[in-house]
C-alpha cells in the first residue's frame, strides 16, 4: 500500500473507531510496524493542525484517538446541544489527583489521605469516566482498586501520565530538614573519602 | 545488659500534640524510606541499621544536630523490631510498633494530601482547555445489523431526565411530523387505478407487492392500495395467494375501468 | 468568519454528531444562510472524495452526514472487529427510552416529547431491531405505532417491560416541566381521541 494511502486508511479506522486505538493493533491489520503507522498518524495530526481543520489527533500513552479540535468547541456544542463538561470541584480534582498520582488506589487509600468519606466524588470520576476500575487488592475485604482512564489523559492534554505536572515538595520544613540532611550525608562523606 | 528504655509518646501522638517538634524526624524517616522506594510497614531492618551504625560511628565528629531525633528514632525502631523478632509474643512492642506506624503514615499522608492540593490548580487549567477535546461515537462497522452493546436499565431513565432537563418538551413539534396526517399531497385513487389495469393489459398477472415499486411517499401507497380494493369491488381483477404472496389478474382485459360508484372512482387520497 | 475556518467547524460538527445534521441547524448556529452552509459541505464533501480520505460525506434530504469511506471498509472492519460493540448515541437513547416507556408511540409522538425531528434515529432503531412497528394508528393518515423487541430487553437485561426502572424524580426545575410535557400529551391524546 502506498503511504498516502495507508495514512487515509488510518484516518477512516480512527474515525470510524470513536475511541483511542493501540497503535499496535492498526499496525497489525496494515501489516507494518509499528513505528511507520506511528509516524504516519503523527504526520496526520500536524497536517491537521497546519490545515486547522476541525478535527485533531491526540496521542495518550500507546492509543490515537480523533477528536473535534478544541477551537471549534463552541460552535459544535451549540448546534449538537451538547452541554459543556462543568468544571471539577475541588473535591472531585482532590480524589482525581490521588488516583493520577498514587494509582492504582483504593476508596480507603483515597479516604485516609483527604481525611473524609469520598465515596460520591469516586462514583462521579467514574461516571465521567476520568477513573475507571483496575482490579482487587489483595488484602481481606478484597476492595476495589482504581486508576486513570485515556480520557483523564485527553482532557487534561497529557499524552502519559509521564507528563503528570511534578508534585509540589512537601512542607517547607521537610525540605529544609532533608537539605540538611544530604549536605551532612555529603560532608560525611567527603570526610570519610579524605581520611582514606 | 541493661535494657534502654525510650519513650515514643510524643512521636505516636503526633497528630494530637504539638507536631512541629517532630515533623523533622518524621520526615527524615519518610525521606529515607521514599529514596529507597520501600513501604513503611516492611522497613528493612539491615538497613536502617546499617544507617544507624554509620549514624552513630559519625555522630561524635560531626555536627549533626539536626538529625539527632532520627538517630534515637531509628534506635528506638530497631529495639522494638528486634524485640518483635526475639519474641513473636511481645503484645507491647507489637502494638507500639503498630501505633509508630500508623503515626508515620498519617503523617505521611498529610505530606501527600498536602502535595495534592497543590497540584490540583495546575489540573484545573489544564481540564479547562483539554475538555474540549470531543470525541466521535463510534460508528458501526460497515455491515454491521442489529445492535450489540449491553446496557444498565438506567440509562432509559438518565436518557429521559435529560430529556426532561432540556424542556423542550412543550416545543413546536417540526411540519414533517404531519408530514402524511395533513399534508397535501393527492393522488387520484382513479388514476392509480387505471395505471394498474394498464399494468396487469400489458403484463398479464402481476405479484400484488410488486404494484408498490416506484410508490415514492406514502400517500402514493395508500392510493395505490385504495386503487386495488376499488378495482376488487368492481369485480376488475382478481387477487389470489397469501398474504405473504399474492397476484392479480385482470378479469375484463378488453373493460374500461368503471367505478361502481360516483365518489368511488373520483376518491382522491391526500 | 472566514469561509475556510466556517468549512472546518462545519467539519468538526459533522464529525462530533455522528449523525445527519440538518443543514438548517448548522446554519443557525453560524449565522450563515442555508445556501452557503450547503456549498461549504458539498465542496468539503468533493475534497475528502478527490483526496480520497477516509471519510466521505453524505447527503441525505436536508441533512449531511460524515461516513467512512466504503473504500477502507476492510481495514476498519479488521481492525475494529475486536473492539466493544459501538454504543448508542445519546438521541438514539432518548428516542428509545420514549419507545420503552410509552409504547406503542407513533413518531409524531416522540417527536412532540423531545421537540425535535427524529425519523433518522427511529430509523436506526429499528434497523437495530431495538423497536419494530405496532399496527397503525386509527386516524386520519394511519401513521405507524412503534413498540420495543425482545433484543431490547435483552439489551438492557430485563426480562420483562415490569422490569423497567421507576421514571426519575425531576430535578427541581424539572419538575414544572414534567407538569407541561404531560398536559401536552394529554392534550395530544385527547386531540387523536377526537380526530378517530
Amino acid at each position: 500500500m502506498e503511504l498516502k494511502e495507508l495514512e487515509h486508511t488510518i484516518e477512516g479506522i480512527l474515525f470510524a473507531a470513536g475511541e483511542p486505538v493501540p497503535v499496535g493493533r492498526m499496525a497489525a491489520t496494515l501489516e507494518q510496524d509499528v513505528e511507520t503507522v506511528d509516524r504516519l498518524c503523527r504526520n496526520l495530526a500536524d497536517e491537521y493542525r497546519f490545515d486547522r481543520r476541525g478535527m485533531c489527533l491526540v496521542r495518550t500513552e500507546d492509543c490515537w484517538q480523533m477528536c473535534t479540535a478544541p477551537e471549534y468547541a463552541d460552535p459544535i456544542r451549540q448546534t449538537l446541544e451538547h452541554r459543556k463538561p462543568p468544571k471539577l470541584s475541588q473535591t472531585a480534582l482532590e480524589v482525581l489527583t490521588i488516583v493520577a498520582y498514587f494509582q492504582p488506589v483504593t476508596r480507603a487509600y483515597i479516604e485516609q489521605i483527604r481525611g473524609v468519606d469520598s465515596s460520591y466524588t469516586v462514583g462521579l470520576l467514574l461516571e465521567r469516566q476520568l477513573i475507571e476500575e483496575a482490579g482487587r487488592l489483595a488484602v481481606p475485604g478484597r476492595p476495589m482498586q482504581f486508576r486513570t482512564t485515556h480520557q483523564f489523559l485527553r482532557t487534561f492534554g497529557l499524552s502519559s501520565l509521564d507528563e503528570l505536572p511534578e508534585l509540589p515538595a512537601p512542607s517547607q520544613e521537610g525540605v529544609q530538614m532533608t537539605l540538611d540532611l544530604e549536605s551532612a550525608i555529603a560532608k560525611m562523606q567527603e570526610e570519610e573519602a579524605g581520611e582514606v | 545488659m541493661d535494657v534502654p528504655v525510650y519513650h515514643l509518646d510524643k512521636v505516636v501522638k503526633v497528630r494530637k500534640e504539638d507536631m512541629e517538634d517532630f515533623d523533622g524526624p518524621l520526615d527524615l524517616i519518610l525521606h529515607l524510606l521514599s529514596k529507597n522506594k520501600m513501604e513503611i510497614r516492611d522497613i528493612p531492618i539491615s538497613l536502617l541499621l546499617d544507617q544507624y551504625l554509620e549514624w552513630m560511628e559519625q555522630r561524635e565528629r560531626l555536627n549533626l544536630e539536626v538529625a539527632s531525633e532520627f538517630v534515637i528514632m531509628a534506635a528506638h525502631l530497631i529495639y522494638i523490631k528486634t524485640r518483635m523478632l526475639l519474641s513473636v509474643d511481645d503484645q507491647e512492642a507489637l502494638s507500639e510498633m503498630e501505633q509508630l506506624m500508623a503515626a508515620l503514615e498519617a503523617h505521611q499522608h498529610k505530606e501527600s494530601y498536602e502535595q495534592v492540593k497543590g497540584v490540583t490548580q495546575v489540573l484545573a487549567q489544564r481540564y479547562a482547555y483539554g475538555r474540549d477535546y470531543l470525541p466521535g461515537p463510534p460508528r458501526p462497522l460497515p455491515q454491521e445489523k442489529g445492535y450489540r452493546y449491553q446496557h444498565q436499565p438506567q440509562d432509559l431513565t438518565a436518557a429521559l431526565q435529560r430529556i426532561f432537563q432540556r424542556g423542550e418538551g412543550a416545543a413546536a413539534p417540526p411540519t414533517r411530523a404531519f408530514q402524511g396526517i395533513v399534508g397535501r399531497e393527492p393522488y387520484p385513487v382513479e388514476t392509480k387505478a387505471r395505471w394498474i389495469l394498464d399494468q396487469l393489459r400489458a403484463g398479464g398477472v402481476t405479484h400484488f407487492r410488486a404494484l408498490f415499486r416506484g410508490n415514492r411517499s406514502r400517500s402514493e401507497i395508500v392510493a395505490t392500495f385504495l386503487a386495488v380494493l376499488e378495482l376488487c369491488k368492481s369485480n376488475q381483477i382478481y387477487l389470489a395467494g397469501t398474504s405473504e404472496d399474492s397476484t392479480l389478474t385482470c378479469t375484463q382485459p378488453n373493460g374500461e375501468f368503471s367505478p361502481e360508484t360516483d365518489d368511488g372512482g373520483g376518491q382522491t387520497w391526500n
